[in-house]
């Protein structure tokens, strides 16, 4: 029930705001309906940890400790977002670079945004799954768009197109693996395509045909991850749109996307028996990592910097999900938590400093802190803290993966750390003149409303040197879903 | 052929016509041609479709043939058509490869894809289990053509080409998806084209031009002139 | 602790005290002699401390207390510093509480007040006696540990006594590691005593002098004080050869009245012979320029270390 | 003492904490300068002085340890205080607290971070440095490690207007950065298989040689860069001046020992049993940083980095120390071994003083002048006695006099490297005289060095007429100084019962039972049965002896008349400031003897100049030779790697293709 609602009330909030979203306090019914997703998202948590999973509407959905996380994440990070944007949208309509029309447009598309990942999240079945995957491109590509700028036109055709052929590939994953399933358990339709059906009998899949379906699969939603070489929309997509997007795009919709592949890997590496989806994420992780911490080095627009720095991040996780096993496993969830909470902690402070500037060019950005403290600190806090600092929850998770890859993957492990080391000069080397350092500009009137920073920020700290026992259990699980026995 | 019952013989004849078509694309150079080719390609299937339910007996199977019609071979050939006259967009400029050198390519791809389909033909219990092969030889294709365009429209004709040969796969292989998935699929392709025709619109007022050599501005491989501070190094 | 030791370590002190003019007027002398030079009073050195000690002390307007506790702590390292070469016997009482390392130590604690104070005041002259005197010794000191290591290697102490005991009693061998730093030792002490062919102690030509540069604001008792100190420390350095070099005649371990009566005279030969051997050397050698000087030291340094692998390489 | 020894470590935790506390104090009124220097630093100076007393009383307590329920779910923090971590503890509670005394009379309002986030920064250093010393497993260490790395960098960073400040500082976390992944590595290959990430477990493991080779490396590498060891000295010249003083004085006098810690730690208490051609590694690194480090401070006319140049020395000194100690350990002789670690623990404590007392001098000469550069400074022992008679107590000290502490860690370490012919292998017999020959000419240049600093900036004349105005320091930083010089002459003159302790460590380190002390409290004997001995007490009371005689006898046998007159001019002209020597002009030999050690660029005024200026400037040969390479390959390889995306959407899906038909012919 919670389910439904929880998919229901963003709906209801895109079809509310698509008529109202002009208004004045439409920006506060955005927070409120996020709210309400949020509130529904925690109840069903306390459910499945107490009750344990669900499948519900005929199995097409279902909740296990894997999914409900992300789900509880997705729902606090779209909250935290929609209180961002409220002043920020704000200002940038006070700057005339949107229309009351294209902030409606944002806002009914923000809620359907959160709908379709919601609903990738939870669904059961692979088809939906692609269905929504799809439609949370769809969402977004206009929001990308947003300011009609030719970058951001450049930013979003590219973003539809190479999004929209990769996702093609997985539909054709996805009927490969139908064909297998049907091949295996009979015609019984619908049911050939629930995820937990699958799971249940994957023993049994066709591997010469799964082996193929991966690949579809893998190139596909990894399009979406954001793996290089498949990644080159995503610096583009996440610099050019608003804030907000970049924030939940480097924040959420990645997240989902790699769940896809991991559940995917999942059937697939049950049928086939063999370690081959695991190298192939390996070997996509690590090109990642390095392929990103070069490009770090010569940016010099700030979201493009930390778009890459997703990216980067993608790599590793990719690479621990690959190298499987509970550690491996339990890390990389880990990082995708806090990868999330920092990055668009990160994007938050960002925009504001690009909007306070009026450019996104870093050598535009001087002296934060002088400029307004919490901008400043909220930057430089989050860049230390995405950059492996201790004590950020980073770290944790980034400890955890290295030292896993030491054991699994010894040769791997000088890769990692030359990238982490090139990838950590390029953005300190970048965000500390940002920050520091002195600035014509005179301070601001009124500090911004950085609550969600700090949040994040605070929450990223606390899982670095404490991760709850409840959390830490609920995690354990999850990777054992995943197979790290 | 012989023992091949004529339906069959008709459904075969269908496949080899879609991969004609395919190479038909990647050699037009027309836009316009080229919509009129995705129509056929769409009325192709339709026709498919309709054989497989009659053959098959599924009734799902004539709803996807109807959604097929509906989309494929009417609506979308008719927004596209329209959205040429309202751009004046009807040649493609020189590929990056010439038509030769194109074929060529093409033709290493089907015999790739034909090699690739032929454990899943080998497993399949379907009467259309030959023509997997095709379907994949059309996605790859499609995105051949993709690659070798230039033009934003004739890049979406590649696009959904591939969206029809993955339709066909899905027919083929399994005689379509369970409804529901075919219905979002449906939903997606019709959306993703209306937000293609927003964005024609866009890039259009933008750039006053559809040629994709304006989407180029954004890359890594500038050249950096020096840092305002010679800060970080 | 016997006496008898005890009265040689107080007859040690005085005889440092009371002798050190009198070598420096010695070898001044023999210098004379060897250049056909009317040779001036064995006792000028007293004299002039003498008078200086009567005279009024003239102090720069702007030195602070240090110059004027320079010459005194300067005076009293050296007196300490004799206190722990065993010239005449080796069962010093006093040299439990420093060894050769601390006498080397002692010897750059003089030198370091003696360039501070020169840069006090603040004249051209005082600094650049004292760039040059802290240059001097910061390739001498090494030179004259390393030299001590080697001393301290074949008899397995660093205290001065044991080894001269060491060497002294033990039969005669030859050592070629010490002939490497006998020949380093000499350098050394030349060049720290601020003799030819470093430092010329018979001018005052501003641009090579070094030593004299840093007293040329004193005055009086202080400069008299300095003096002394300058006597002591040739004296300290000369008897550091002998402790090192040719130790026999000091009333060893066991000896007695009798070994101490018999070392004095021995020593005053030892030092009527270095003050010739000295005076010498300086009258063949010419004085080189300052820019040379590290060469001559590094030298030295390195005659050292040949030493030092020398015995490594010998056992010897 | 017995409820101290049994519940040392708990205190230890809460005092910590209690720094923690006072640094978040600092930002209930952050501007508030009466509030947050004159009330919470002399605060966290006690706590720094109730950790130091803790730390010294429960030195010989059996090892405590204790495990916190915070940290990863399958490693929660371990904490252990054994003797090896009470002597920094000690190290660190003890030149904290005077720091900190001074710190609170020497913040002042002005540019920069406010003071209630410098105090915070401030404590929070403190307070990690502490967290290093306990931590008992590797996550934690890193925790601590790189906290501490962070809360220094924004020190550094407090006048982040400067460019080559903020320059400094990035540089600085840079290099602290790629070290802390090599000790992270390091702790990686050290846990041997077990997987299981606490120092114990790493104590038990039983690796291959070769295993404990490459930890034994990535550990120097780690610890060495922050160290400051020659070639990963770079960023320390750099960061070190740009701290303000006390930040100075304490990453120089007690971060750098946690790099000594984190040395001896990985070596002794988790490797265990190194083989004895390692240690050759530390000694020789250590010799070349610490002749390179005393060159380069002869040469440098910045006072600070003058004094950071000093604290390379050092480390090299202490370096070398270890070298030994591992060769000495490892060829069963743990009598010169615990020598040899105590000279370098001695030498650590040393050090911790005295360079906390010149660069904390170095910052009231700042405060009341302005000026860093020695060129511009001079005679302000006038102006300043208090700062300038107290500096020099450092002064000697660093320049290795006696009777003063600096000596005695020389001589110990000296007296370790003399015993070597019982060595079984000929070649360290050969080397180890040498290295004393090369440690020598080190302490020989610092004197050299220090005679430097001093003159040139107490002494002579001042040579800019501003510094008449320079005023002596206030009555806190007073008490920090006087604070810091009492401790260099207690380390010097009661060597005794420091060795007595420290023989503790050697003892737990080596597993040798700490030999009992032979010989009175006031004469030092660095093993039983060698006669060589040294008595500081002695030696400082007959050289002050002699001293009182001889003025008490020129006071009775002499009249006192005295004059004051102009210096001697040499009948020429009036003399002026600028007739002294320059810093540059001292150097000057050090520059002609160690040339090849010097990237230098020099102008030479011809002599047709109206006014004629000579400028040196002073380069750094390992800079030029494998930084700059460095950076440029990597941009060289981001430029490459930037070719492969040139914003066509072409190229980007045939990407895509390829990358789908490769992976598909994998399956096949």
């Amino acid at each position: 029930m919670e389910l439904l609602l929880l998919i229901g009330s963003p709906l209801a909030g895109a079809l509310i705001l698509g008529v109202l979203g002009s208004r004045r306090w439409a920006p506060e019914l955005n927070a409120l309906v996020s709210l309400v997703t949020f509130l529904i998202a925690c109840t069903l948590t306390i459910r499945v940890i107490s009750a344990g999973n669900l499948l519900v509407a005929h199995e097409q959905f279902f909740i296990d400790p894997f999914n409900v996380f992300l789900v509880t994440l997705t729902a606090l990070v779209g909250l935290t977002t929609a209180l961002f944007s409220r002043p920020y949208m704000r200002v940038e309509m006070e700057h005339g670079r949107l229309s009351a029309g294209r902030l409606r447009l944002y806002h009914s598309m923000y809620q359907l945004f959160m709908a379709t990942m919601l609903t990738a999240l939870t669904t059961n079945n692979m088809g939906l799954l692609w269905v929504s995957m799809e439609a949370a491109t769809l969402s977004t590509v206009l929001l990308v768009t947003l300011y009609r700028t030719a970058a951001s036109l450049e930013a979003g055709w590219k973003y539809f197109i190479l999004c929209g052929v990769g996702i093609a590939q997985a539909l054709f994953g996805t009927i490969l693996l139908y064909f297998a399933a049907e091949h295996a358990l009979g015609a019984e339709g619908v049911s050939a395509l629930l995820w937990t059906h699958l799971n249940a009998l994957k023993g049994q899949l066709e591997p010469a045909v799964l082996g193929l379906a991966f690949v579809f699969l893998l190139v596909g939603y990894g399009t979406k991850v954001g793996l290089a070489p498949l990644h080159n929309w995503l610096p583009d997509a996440h610099a050019e749109g608003p804030t907000p997007i970049s924030a939940v795009l480097s924040g959420l919709l990645l997240n989902v996307a790699i769940y896809a592949v991991v559940r995917c890997k999942v059937l697939v590496e049950g049928s086939l028996h063999s370690a081959l989806p695991g190298q192939m994420l390996m070997g996509f992780g690590l090109t990642s990592v390095v392929l990103a911490a070069f490009f770090l080095w010569r940016q010099r627009d700030i979201k493009r910097l930390f778009a890459y720095s997703s990216i980067e991040h993608m790599g590793i996780i990719a690479f621990a999900f690959g190298m499987g096993g509970a550690v491996a496993n339990f890390a990389a969830l880990l990082h995708m938590t806090v990868h999330s909470l920092t990055k668009s902690a990160i994007f938050f402070a960002a925009g504001h400093a690009a909007q306070k500037a009026g450019s996104q060019l870093m050598e535009n950005i001087r002296g934060l802190i002088t400029l307004s403290p919490t901008v400043g600190w909220g930057l430089m806090m989050g860049a230390l803290a995405i950059l492996g600092m201790p004590p950020f929850g980073v770290f944790a998770s980034e400890f955890l993966i290295l030292t896993t890859a030491m054991r699994e993957q010894p040769w791997a492990t000088p890769i990692l750390l030359g990238a982490l080391g090139i990838a950590f000069a390029a953005i300190f080397g970048r965000v500390q003149p940002m920050v520091f350092g002195e600035t014509n500009a005179k301070r601001l009137p009124h500090p911004p409303a950085l609550l969600p920073v700090f949040a994040h920020l605070a929450l990223v700290l606390a899982l670095g040197v404490y991760v709850p026992p409840y959390l830490a259990d609920w995690y354990r699980a999850a990777a054992r879903l995943i197979g790290g026995e | 052929m012989n023992g091949v019952p004529f339906d069959l013989q008709l459904l075969n004849m269908c496949a080899a016509l879609l991969l004609l078509l395919s190479f038909a694309m990647l050699a037009q150079r027309r836009v316009v041609t080229l919509v009129n080719l995705l129509a056929i390609q769409g009325a192709l299937l339709f026709a498919a479709t309709l054989l497989l339910a009659w053959r098959t007996g599924q009734h799902h199977l004539y709803l996807s043939a109807a959604l097929t019609l509906g989309l494929k071979v009417i609506f979308l050939p008719w927004l596209l058509h329209r959205l040429i006259r309202r751009l004046e967009v009807y040649w493609d400029t020189e590929p990056l490869l010439d038509v030769s050198g194109t074929m060529l390519v093409g033709l290493v791809v089907v015999v790739f894809a034909f090699s690739l389909a032929q454990p899943i033909s080998a497993l399949a219990s379907t009467a259309t289990r030959s023509s997997i092969g095709i379907a994949v030889a059309v996605i790859l294709l499609s995105f051949v053509t993709m690659i070798t365009r230039r033009k934003a429209m004739s890049q979406v004709v590649g696009f959904l080409s591939m969206e029809n040969g993955l339709f066909f796969g899905a027919m083929s292989a399994t005689y379509g998806m369970p409804m529901i998935v075919e219905l979002g699929v449906a939903l997606d392709v019709l959306v993703a084209v209306l937000v293609l025709g927003i964005f024609f619109f866009q890039i259009r007022e933008q750039f006053d031009s559809l040629d994709l050599h304006h989407l180029e501005a954004l890359k890594e491989s500038a050249a950096l002139e020096p840092r305002a501070d010679g800060e970080g190094r | 602790m016997r006496p008898i030791d005890l009265l040689t370590q107080i007859l040690e002190v005085i005889a440092a005290l009371a002798a050190a003019p009198l070598f420096l007027g010695w070898v001044n002398q023999c210098r004379a002699w060897l250049q056909n030079r009317r040779p001036p009073s064995l006792w000028l050195p007293y004299l002039g401390i003498r008078k200086l000690f009567h005279k009024d002390a003239v102090i720069a307007a702007n030195a602070s207390a240090l110059f004027r506790l320079a010459p005194y702590v300067v005076f009293g390292a050296m007196v300490v510093a004799a206190a722990i070469i065993p010239s005449m016997g080796t069962g010093l009482p006093f040299t439990t509480a420093a060894d050769a390392i601390a006498l080397v130590g002692l010897l750059a604690t003089a030198r370091v007040f003696q360039s501070l104070a020169a840069m006090d005041v603040g004249t051209a002259f005082g600094t650049l006696g004292a760039r040059r005197e802290m240059m001097v010794g910061f390739l001498a000191e090494p030179a004259l540990l390393t030299i001590i290591f080697v001393a301290s290697l074949i008899s397995a102490t660093t205290a001065l006594p044991e080894i001269t005991e060491n060497l002294a009693t033990q039969h005669l061998g030859l050592y070629p590691s010490l002939a490497f730093t006998a020949v380093a030792f000499t350098m050394v002490l030349l060049a720290e005593n601020a003799r030819i062919p470093i430092d010329n102690p018979a001018t005052h030509l501003e641009l090579t002098m070094i030593h004299e540069a840093m007293l040329l604001e004193y005055s009086a008792r202080h400069l008299a004080l300095m003096e002394w100190a300058a006597a002591l420390k040739l004296f300290n350095y000369a008897c550091i050869g002998f402790a090192l070099f040719i130790p026999w005649g000091v009333s060893t371990g066991a000896g007695g009245p009798a070994a101490l009566a018999l070392s004095i005279p021995l020593l005053a030969v030892k030092l009527a012979l270095a003050g010739v051997a000295l005076a010498l050397i300086e009258t063949v050698s010419a004085k080189v320029r300052v820019f040379r000087a590290p060469e001559f030291l590094a030298t030295a340094f390195l005659l050292a270390m040949l030493g030092l692998l020398v015995h490594l390489l010998l056992g010897a | 003492m017995t409820p101290l020894t049994h519940s040392a470590l708990p205190i230890c935790l809460a005092l910590l904490s209690l720094w923690v506390v006072i640094g978040l104090a600092g930002l209930l009124r952050p501007q508030s300068l009466a509030f947050v220097a004159r009330t919470l630093f002399p605060l966290g100076a006690l706590c720094g002085l109730a950790l130091a007393l803790l730390a010294g009383l429960t030195l010989g307590a059996p090892a405590e340890r204790a495990t916190l329920a915070i940290g990863l779910p399958d490693l929660p923090m371990h904490l252990r205080r054994d003797a090896l971590a009470s002597v920094f503890l000690l190290l660190l509670g003890g030149a904290s607290a005077g720091i900190s005394v001074f710190a609170a009379g020497y913040f002042r309002r002005g540019a920069g971070t406010s003071p209630g986030l410098l105090c915070l920064q401030y404590h929070g250093f403190l307070a990690a440095m502490g967290l290093v010393l306990l931590a008992d497993d590797a996550y934690s260490f890193m925790i601590a490690w790189e906290t501490m790395a962070l809360a220094s960098y924004f020190l550094v960073a407090t006048q982040h207007t400067l460019p080559e400040i903020r320059r400094a500082g990035f540089l600085y976390l840079l290099l602290a950065h790629v070290g802390a992944i090599a000790i992270l590595l390091s702790f990686g290959v050290l846990q041997g298989g077990s997987w299981q990430f606490t120092f114990d477990a790493m104590r038990h493991a039983h690796l291959a040689p070769h295993w404990a080779l490459v930890a034994f490396a990535l550990a120097v590498f780690g610890f060495g860069a922050k160290a400051g060891l020659v070639p990963l000295h770079v960023w320390l010249p750099e960061a070190h001046p740009a701290a303000p003083s006390p930040v100075s004085a304490l990453m120089s006098g007690v971060m750098l020992k946690t790099a000594v810690y984190g040395m001896l730690r990985v070596t002794f208490d988790l490797i265990g049993h190194p083989t004895w051609w390692w240690g050759l590694v530390p000694l020789a690194l250590g010799l070349l940083s610490a002749v390179y480090g005393a060159v380069f401070a002869a040469a440098q006319t910045d006072m600070k980095r003058l004094l950071a140049y000093s604290s390379i020395e050092n480390v090299g000194i202490i370096f070398a120390g270890l070298g030994l100690a591992i060769v000495f350990g490892s060829v069963a002789m743990p009598a010169i071994a615990a020598l040899a670690l105590i000279a370098l623990l001695y030498h650590s404590l040393n050090h911790a003083f005295m360079k906390s007392l010149l660069f904390l001098g170095t910052g009231a000469v700042l405060h009341s002048t302005g000026e860093r550069n020695l060129g511009r400074l001079g005679g302000l022992i006038h102006r300043m006695p208090w700062v300038a008679w107290l500096s020099l107590v450092g002064t000697l000290a660093m320049a290795g006099l006696p009777p003063l502490n600096g000596f005695v860690s020389d001589w110990l370490l000296l007296q370790a490297f003399l015993f070597t012919p019982q060595v079984p292998h000929t070649f360290i017999n050969m080397l180890l005289p040498l290295g004393a020959a090369l440690v020598a000419l080190t302490t020989a240049l610092a004197a050299y060095v220090m005679v430097k600093f001093f003159g040139v900036i107490f002494l002579g004349q001042p040579r800019e007429g501003a510094l008449a105005q320079a005023h002596d320091a206030g009555i806190l930083e007073r008490i920090g100084l006087a604070y810091l010089a009492l401790g260099c002459f207690v380390l010097g003159l009661l060597p005794t019962y420091v060795v007595g302790a420290l023989k503790l460590v050697a003892g737990q380190l080596l597993g040798a039972a700490p030999a009992r002390l032979e010989g009175p409290w006031w004469r030092l004997v660095p093993l039983p049965g060698r006669h060589a001995s040294y008595s500081a007490p002695i030696l400082f009371a007959a050289i002050i002896a002699v001293v009182l005689l001889t003025a008490l006898a020129v006071r009775l046998l002499y009249h006192q008349r005295r004059r004051r007159a102009a210096p001697w001019d040499c009948g020429f002209g009036s003399l002026n400031a600028r007739m002294q020597d320059t810093a540059e002009g001292f150097g000057q030999p050090i520059r002609h003897i160690f040339g090849a050690f010097f990237a230098m660029q020099r102008e030479l005024p011809s002599p047709f100049d109206r006014a004629p200026r000579y400028r040196v400037s002073v380069g750094d040969r390992i800079w030029q030779g494998i930084y700059v390479p460095v950076g440029a390959l990597v941009q060289r390889a981001a430029d490459t790697v930037a070719w492969l995306q040139q914003g066509r959407i072409a190229n980007y899906l045939l990407y895509s293709f390829v990358t789908l038909v490769v992976l598909l012919a994998l399956v096949l």
